[in-house]
């Protein structure tokens, strides 16, 4: 079996990135969009590991780069999380379509 | 003479004004401010005239200069040659009487008179400043208290006209702007000072580029033909100290950029674009008079008229000869006064009758012999009667109209002087309504005639009509060396 | 060892306070009226601090730097969240946690500080995500308010999007160049098409942030949403901060790409602007309102940073100081009155001067500031702005941005024209403004004012250029 | 040679009364307003007589020819280096004599207004504009710059304004004196560019130098207006052609006549003063001022001249005939008369004999300003009488008021043209210079005298003999000495000033000219008029429907005449109809509509704009996210595909 190069890491990653954008897009569910957001998170954690391994290998910085990610990531959702059960105390519901008074 | 003064004055009359207390105490001191003012311009008159009598021949007088934004080259740079010390003294006269026609005022009494002061302040910084920024920076001071004027103290539909003045007014700013920053980049290395850019040639491209920006946008201030909508609508809403600011000083800053940045900065500029002016002035000097021969309220009468007269102004400028370039200051001067007295007038007519409607108006004089004979004088004087100022500025400029031999100008200056009739036909139909025949409406025969702020404004004027009127010489050659220069930087450019 | 102490002082101080309000909370706890005070104290100090023992340098091998600009900056800063404490003090009074709001502002700050003096990627995320996320949970302070939680909520997505992006264009960039060090990375950018890539990614998180066109339209929400301190801090305080990071990456990070970076911020300022503009026209409520007003002014900012000389930075920078001041003045009127009335539409204006003179005159001022008219400092700051940005000699540019100056003086007018002429029987009443309030909006007036007409100001940070 | 200041007192000593009661004759000075306007006039009278006569008989004339004195000339307004506006006094026989006349008559109406406006109640400002006019009537005749007499033409344009609607709460009058001056000032436009046109190639305003250079064929100036031409005449001929427009608009030359007739809205002594004996005569002054360069450079002009002159003086003669207001009447006459002058001009050459037209207008304009004045003057005590204008109201006068009478009877048969009366000579004179000139223009001046004649006499009779007198006989007495003294003083110059040898003293070029009088010639003329005083006799004499018989009899040409041709319905038309209907409402709408429409339009549909796309702000925040990440991905395929 053959060892996974840059560029079919590169390809999973980006499909991951998509994947997320589109479920950001799409799902209705705050708490689903909130992890559609850690899909791309995560795709981009691939990019910095493979970018790391295979171009710079020479120093750690992609793999820092990941680490703080991860635990932004977690403050965010978090902060996020917070946010949602206010919103559900108020309007009872998390499905983003129902928090649409501010508009034009 | 340190020209500090013209700015100190009214920014201290401002800070008193805030400090005062009541109505009384404000009016007590705008009108002394502005007296102020006038004794201090006429100062300025006599000590320019001492210094060009002593031989001080510098194509600007009493200049000084402080660094304001080193970095970019922008001084505070002042000075005067003898069209600004005109149009200080034009600006002088009006504020008097425009402070004087408004001691009546009872409504947020300290806030007018607070803005009459601004505005008196950005036209004296305008008229001395030598640096572009400055100058610009002064032009917008003077935009706002137009606007708070008429919309807070205005009638009819004010709100409308004041947005209309005020935007449209800042659009020619903003064209203003734009040619200001086109000069300041075409002088490589970038410098704001007027006289400093008036020797180093700009390239004629950039010129062609330039000037009508700067044209128009000091144009729409002076309501060039077809941007002058903003004038009957803003006039005829604004509260009469208003009017008189608006026509007296304010019409006058747009004429004074077209002839102090457009024509001497950019005078290939001015050149190539010379006929379109005159074909726009000469279309703005008729078709305004034909209008005002329709109009039925006294103030949009006088606004057409205005848009007619200023005209004479623009054509003077775009005729580019050295006579008519004086007489479209000579015109500027003289049209601020004669403005500010008709729209004084129309306000004490208006104050007694509360209309303006031509129509309902009638046999006025029979009360009211002061006012009926100021009312009449000012109609006379716009329709250019000799012995009033009227006649002399546009005579001049028809002289120097009639300098350029060929035919385009030619039937250009006679369009032009036809307008002196039709001028004729509407003044005698304001003046033969208002004034002459029967009484139309029993009330009048009650009210009473002009007291003595009243008059004293009025006289303020008049004495600036007549002065100019019996005795031009002495504005003439205040003027001349001035317009002189500016002609010259047109002849370089011919030779 | 204690340059440290020094290079990093601005953030310690911060940190000293968040850490002193933390106490406060712990323990027993203070009543507003105790409270308030003490933290307007502190955040004077915190300001004041600013103006000495400073010292330019590097720490961390250039993680983290600071120098004149950057202090000049973080003070402008200070100064901004000093003037929100006093403006929005009578709101502030009546919110029951006091101490956590101003933890959270000012762990916002902190994040700030250090995204301005990030010399690197990295410091440069993570102090982007610590200036995002506490606001989030600052916008939902209105905890009882339907409209505050959906506006958290409309941030908080929409910012975690953007990072996303941001992520993604940092990675790209790192693949590229193999470096995350600001000085390293100018050097190894030679503009291939993945590194435009990854440029426009990253742009895009700033985009966000300055709530650029195509990229702003969470901004009207949640301003709309949230409280109107919070708003008052977005507006000024975050733009201010990104504006300033935005300055040196462009002008230093990305000055090898500066041939795609002007034809792009001139197209987003010129669409930022008119779409700013547009809409602003017809809003009804005054904190929607000045969002978008605020989206025009970011459209101008955009304008000043295409310069990419000296003259752009210290333009930026002063028209940001300028635009504390007076957006500042025009949030504290607003948040006075509708934390009295809670009243905020333009409407309920109508016939204000006959019952609050003073409010009224500050809002006029702040908004002739804002549409740029003198003597007001706005005046210069577009001035200067559009000066830096006519340097190339592009005159329809300058042409368009002037045209804009007009249509929002259009609605700028309106306000004032309702405040001022319109006829209201009953207009709102009389409001007691607390003393801080009047006090905040005494200097932000004064500022306004004096910004403008003493030059040395200006020449002063374009001094500490070279 | 009197000093300046004696010359200059003349104008100034009437200005002096002008400011005077202008200012205080409401309040301070209303009672003795008239006495002080009467003796600031006679002073001023004196000094002119004075001056006048020092001029002709002791400093005038040097080495046989009157000079064109230039005593007093300062700048008013400077243009360029050598074209300005200087004020000035010129002394030359024409103004010398022109003095005389204007000061004259101005005296003869103020003592006549002291009785005849007595009780009037704006009598003091009566009296001040009577200075101004008085003021700037001098200042025309004493102009040594034609910019100067533009001036003072514009000057007395205005006063006379002033005096016809001096009753301005009369409809009628504010109408006459809005018309009187909007006619004038039409014409005057002609006379400005004229002005322009003269002084552009003449390179001067000074009447001296402007002349000399005009006249001389060899002169630089003198070849470029010949060789600029425009529409086939030389600018010269337009300039001069313009001039004269301006002339004829005062002058009430046809076609610009219309304003006179209305102007008699005016109190009757201002009628006699200026619609008879000065203002209206400016015209031809300004043609004799100019004459040299008519004369000599552009005699095309000079034909317009004598053929507006002719034809106005039939017109007016013809429609004389037909009114039976007396002061219109009257107005048309003077029309008529102006016309000889004209047309006396206009046949006339320059220098000695030929100049013979020359010296016959002025003489004409001299005896002319004598009897019309005391025609008008008459015609006010008339009036004062019996309180009407209209013939119909009178009648039989004769034995009530027999001063008025007789110096009215001499009046007539002086215009008549009797001999020995004033009118006669100068007639005489002007019929002669025709006569040599341009024999059609003779003749039809010869049917115009008799004309002449004939429509005095009518008057005449109507009004003192015709239906017996005293239908209502306790009118009073006649008026007193204030009233009387006038008339008969007019009334002896009227008498006797036809022997004065006029042509010696104003000639063309200054040098005398003798007129011998030739009994033959003037036989058929004095026939003519005789015949025309007959013929009203016999109509008029008594009461009878002759008239009425006669003028049923002409049918058309009598309707035509007594709506005076329907010149003021073609005008009325123009104006009304075609100037305001056709541009002044379409211009005033263009602006509101089109012109303002335009500027409005930006404004809503910006506005409308903003409305139009709100929906791009839907509330959606997943919306937005498609947004933000469609802006990502525009940015990226515009720098990386096609910026490349």
């Amino acid at each position: 079996m053959m060892e996974p190069g840059l560029y079919q890491i590169l390809f999973i990653s980006a499909a991951l990135f998509f994947t997320g954008v589109y479920g950001f897009l799409t799902r209705r569910n705050l708490i689903t969009m909130l992890m559609s957001v850690e899909l791309i998170l995560n795709s981009v954690n691939l990019n910095f590991i493979a970018f790391n391994k295979y171009l710079w290998p020479q120093k750690m910085d992609g793999l820092f780069f990941t680490l703080f990610v991860i635990a932004i990531a977690a403050a965010e959702a978090a902060v996020a999380i917070a946010i949602i059960i206010n919103l559900y105390r108020s309007h009872n519901s998390i499905d983003v379509e129902n928090a649409e008074d501010l508009k034009y | 003479m340190n020209l500090l003064y013209l700015i100190g004055l009214p920014v201290l009359t401002a800070a008193a004004l805030l400090l005062a207390r009541s109505k009384e105490q404000v009016r007590w001191i705008s009108f002394a401010g502005s007296v102020a003012q006038l004794a201090l311009a006429l100062a300025l008159y006599f000590a320019f005239r001492q210094e060009r009598a002593a031989g001080n021949t510098a194509a600007m007088l009493f200049d000084q200069t402080w660094p304001l934004f080193k970095s970019l080259h922008i001084n505070f740079h002042v000075g005067v040659d003898g069209i600004s010390v005109a149009m200080i003294l034009l600006t002088s006269f009006v504020v008097v009487s425009g402070v004087l026609v408004s001691l009546n005022i009872e409504k947020m009494t300290k806030e007018f008179y607070f803005l009459l002061i601004l505005l008196s302040l950005g036209a004296y910084g305008f008229f001395i400043s030598l640096d572009l920024f400055v100058l610009f920076f002064f032009l917008e001071i003077a935009v706002i208290p137009k606007y708070l004027l008429i919309g807070i103290w205005g009638s009819g539909k004010k709100e409308y006209s004041a947005n209309k003045l005020a935007l449209m007014l800042m659009g020619g700013s903003a064209l203003v702007l734009v040619g200001l920053l086109g000069l300041y980049y075409a002088s490589h290395g970038g410098t704001f000072d007027l006289m400093e850019l008036s020797h180093l040639g700009i390239p004629a491209d950039t010129q062609r580029i330039l000037f009508p920006l700067l044209f128009v946008g000091f144009g729409v201030f002076t309501a060039l033909f077809p941007l002058h909508t903003w004038v009957p609508d803003g006039h005829s809403s604004a509260p009469t100290a208003g009017s008189m600011f608006l026509a007296g000083i304010s019409m006058k800053l747009g004429g004074y950029g077209c002839l102090r940045v457009a024509v001497f900065l950019l005078p290939v500029g001015a050149k190539e674009y010379a006929n379109i002016i005159i074909v726009l002035s000469s279309i703005a000097i008729l078709y305004g008079a034909f209008a005002t021969m329709m109009q039925k309220d006294l103030k949009y009468i006088n606004a057409y008229s205005s848009v007619s007269h200023v005209g004479f102004s623009l054509l003077g400028i775009g005729m580019l000869t050295h006579t008519a370039l004086t007489g479209a200051v000579l015109q500027m001067v003289s049209h601020g006064l004669m403005t500010a007295l008709f729209f004084a007038v129309i306000g004490m007519v208006y104050d007694r009758t509360h209309t303006r409607m031509v129509n309902d108006l009638g046999g006025l004089m029979k009360m009211m012999p002061f006012i009926g004979t100021i009312f009449f004088i000012v109609g006379l004087c716009s329709l250019g009667l000799p012995g009033l100022s009227g006649f002399v500025a546009e005579m001049t400029v028809f002289m120097g109209s009639w300098e350029n031999a060929d035919l385009f100008h030619r039937i250009a200056t006679i369009t032009a002087c036809m307008s002196i009739v039709v001028t004729a036909v509407y003044i005698l139909r304001a003046v033969g309504k208002v004034m002459m025949g029967p009484v139309t409406n029993p009330v009048y025969l009650t009210l009473k005639d002009a007291n003595w702020n009243e008059k004293l404004a009025a006289v303020i004027l008049l004495a600036g009509i007549l002065a100019i009127g019996l005795a031009p010489f002495w504005l003439n050659d205040l003027v001349r060396p001035a317009t002189e220069t500016i002609a010259h930087q047109i002849l370089q450019v011919t030779k | 060892m204690n340059d440290l102490w020094i290079i990093m002082k601005n953030e310690l101080v911060v940190t000293t306070i968040i850490f002193l309000l933390l106490f406060i909370k712990i323990g027993k706890g203070l009543k507003n009226e105790t409270l308030l005070p003490l933290i307007q104290f502190l955040l004077l100090a915190n300001l004041l601090q600013g103006f000495f023992f400073n010292k330019e340098g590097l720490l961390f091998e250039g993680i983290f730097y600071s120098n004149t600009l950057i202090i000049v900056q973080k003070n402008i800063l200070s100064l901004g969240v000093y003037l929100i404490s006093l403006v929005c003090s009578d709101w502030l009074k009546k919110s029951p946690q006091l101490p956590e709001f101003f933890i959270l502002m000012l762990s916002a700050l902190l994040g700030m500080f250090f995204m301005i003096s990030s010399g690197n990627l990295l410091m440069f995320y993570l102090s982007l995500e610590l200036a995002t996320i506490p606001v989030a949970a600052m916008a939902n302070f209105d905890l009882h308010k339907k409209v505050s939680s959906e506006a958290a909520m409309k941030m908080i997505l929409s910012s975690a999007f953007s990072s996303g992006i941001l992520l993604f264009g940092i990675s790209l960039l790192y693949g590229a160049t193999g470096t995350l060090q600001f000085a390293e990375m100018s050097a190894l950018l030679d503009g291939s098409p993945l590194q435009m890539l990854a440029f426009i990614f990253l742009f895009t998180a700033f985009a966000f942030k300055l709530s650029v066109v195509p990229f702003h339209l969470w901004t009207a929400d949640v301003y709309e949403g949230s409280p109107v301190a919070v708003t008052a801090f977005l507006s000024v305080i975050s733009k201010g901060a990104v504006a300033f990071i935005l300055l040196t990456v462009l002008h230093k990070v990305f000055l090898p790409m500066m041939g795609i970076w002007y034809n792009l911020l001139m197209i987003l300022s010129v669409i930022t602007m008119i779409t700013g503009n547009i809409f602003a026209l017809r809003q009804q409520n005054i904190k929607r309102f000045l969002a978008f007003s605020s989206i025009a002014q970011v459209g101008f900012i955009l304008v000043g940073m295409t310069n990419e000389g000296q003259l752009g930075i210290s333009s930026v920078v002063y028209f940001i100081l300028v635009y504390i001041f007076s957006n500042l003045a025009a949030f504290g009127v607003a948040s006075a009155i509708s934390s009295q009335t809670g009243k905020e539409n333009i409407d309920d204006y109508k016939g204000m001067y006959r019952t609050n003179p003073f409010l009224s005159w500050i809002l006029a001022l702040a908004l002739f500031s804002l549409a740029g008219i003198p003597p007001t400092a706005g005046f210069f700051g577009k001035l200067f702005l559009l000066t830096a940005g006519g340097a190339k000699g592009s005159f329809w540019y300058i042409g368009i941005a002037a045209l804009n100056m007009i249509i929002s003086l259009y609605y700028y007018l309106r306000v004032i024209r309702s405040v001022f002429m319109d006829k209201n029987d009953a207009p709102i009443e009389k409001i007691s403004v607390g003393r801080s309030a009047t006090l905040g909006l005494l200097l932000c007036g004064a500022g306004i004012l004096a910004a403008g007409l003493f030059s040395w100001i200006f020449e002063y940070i374009r001094g500490i250029l070279n | 040679m009197p000093s300046i200041a004696t010359i200059a007192l003349i104008p100034l000593l009437p200005f002096a009364g002008f400011v005077l009661l202008g200012i205080f004759g409401r309040t301070a000075l209303k009672k003795p307003a008239g006495y002080l306007g009467t003796a600031l006039m006679l002073a001023s009278c004196i000094l002119a007589l004075y001056t006048a006569y020092g001029y002709f008989f002791d400093f005038g004339k040097i080495h046989g020819a009157y000079q064109k004195l230039v005593p007093f000339q300062m700048t008013w307004l400077e243009f360029s280096k050598d074209v300005s506006i200087n004020i000035g006094f010129i002394l030359d026989p024409l103004s010398a004599m022109m003095l005389v006349v204007v000061t004259f008559i101005s005296l003869m109406v103020h003592i006549y207004s002291l009785s005849y406006m007595k009780g009037e109640e704006r009598f003091g400002t009566y009296y001040a504009f009577l200075g101004l006019f008085t003021f700037s009537m001098l200042g025309l005749v004493l102009s040594s710059n034609i910019f100067q007499i533009y001036i003072f033409w514009e000057l007395v344009g205005v006063s006379s304004f002033l005096l016809i609607g001096f009753y301005y709460d009369k409809p009628s009058a504010v109408a006459a004196c809005k018309k009187a001056f909007i006619v004038t000032r039409f014409a005057d436009l002609g006379f400005l560019i004229g002005i322009l046109v003269l002084s552009y190639y003449g390179g001067t305003l000074d009447f001296g130098t402007l002349i000399a250079r005009l006249t001389d064929p060899s002169s630089t100036q003198m070849q470029a207006a010949v060789n600029a031409s425009f529409l086939g005449a030389s600018a010269l001929t337009w300039g001069a052609v313009l001039v004269f427009i301006g002339g004829a608009g005062k002058s009430a030359m046809f076609p610009l006549h219309i304003w006179l007739p209305d102007a008699m809205e005016g109190p009757t002594p201002v009628s006699a003063l200026i619609h008879a004996a000065t203002m209206v005569v400016a015209g031809v002054y300004l043609v004799a001022r100019l004459f040299p360069v008519f004369a000599i450079s552009v005699p095309g002009a000079l034909h317009v001249v004598a053929y507006i002159g002719v034809v106005s003086a039939m017109i007016a003669a013809v429609i004389a005939c037909t009114q039976t207001d007396i002061k219109r009447v009257l107005a048309y006459s003077t029309m008529s008369q102006i016309g000889f002058m004209m047309f006396a001009l206009g046949v006339s050459g320059y220098g000695g004999e030929a100049g013979l037209g020359y010296s016959a207008s002025l003489f004409h304009l001299f005896t002319h300003a004598m009897f019309k004045a005391l025609l008008f003057l008459g015609a006010g005590s008339v009036i004062h009488f019996v309180h009407s204008n209209e013939m119909k109201d009178m009648g039989g006068l004769r034995k009530l008021m027999p001063v008025t009478h007789i110096t009215f009877l001499i009046a007539c048969l002086a215009i008549a043209g009797v001999p020995p009366f004033a009118g006669f000579f100068s007639k005489e004179e002007i019929l002669l210079a025709a006569s040599r000139g341009n024999t059609g223009i003779y003749y039809m001046a010869l049917i115009t005298s008799g004309l002449t004649a004939f429509y005095m006499f009518r008057l005449y009779f109507r009004i003192f003999w015709n239906k017996e007198a005293g239908h209502d006989a306790h009118h009073g007495k006649e008026g007193g000495f204030a009233l009387l003294f006038p008339l008969v003083l007019l009334a002896l110059c009227a008498a006797g000033a036809g022997f004065i040898p006029f042509g010696e003293y104003v000639s063309s070029d200054g040098t005398p000219l003798h007129s011998e009088f030739d009994p033959v010639f003037s036989i058929a003329p004095v026939a003519l008029g005789v015949a025309g005083i007959l013929l009203a006799s016999w109509f008029y004499l008594r009461a009878n429907d002759r008239a009425d018989r006669v003028a049923a009899s002409l049918k058309g040409l009598y309707t035509a005449a007594y709506n005076k041709f329907y010149i003021d319905e073609l005008y009325l038309f123009i104006t009304k109809k075609v100037l305001f209907n056709l541009v002044g409402r379409p211009a005033a709408w263009i602006d509101r509509n089109i012109v303002d429409g335009a500027v409005n339009l930006v404004g809503n549909e910006t506005v409308a704009f903003s409305k139009l796309i709100k929906k791009l702000q839907s509330g959606k925040v997943q919306q937005y996210a498609i947004v933000f990440l469609g802006g990502v991905l525009v940015l990226a395929v515009l720098f990386i595909y096609i910026w490349h």
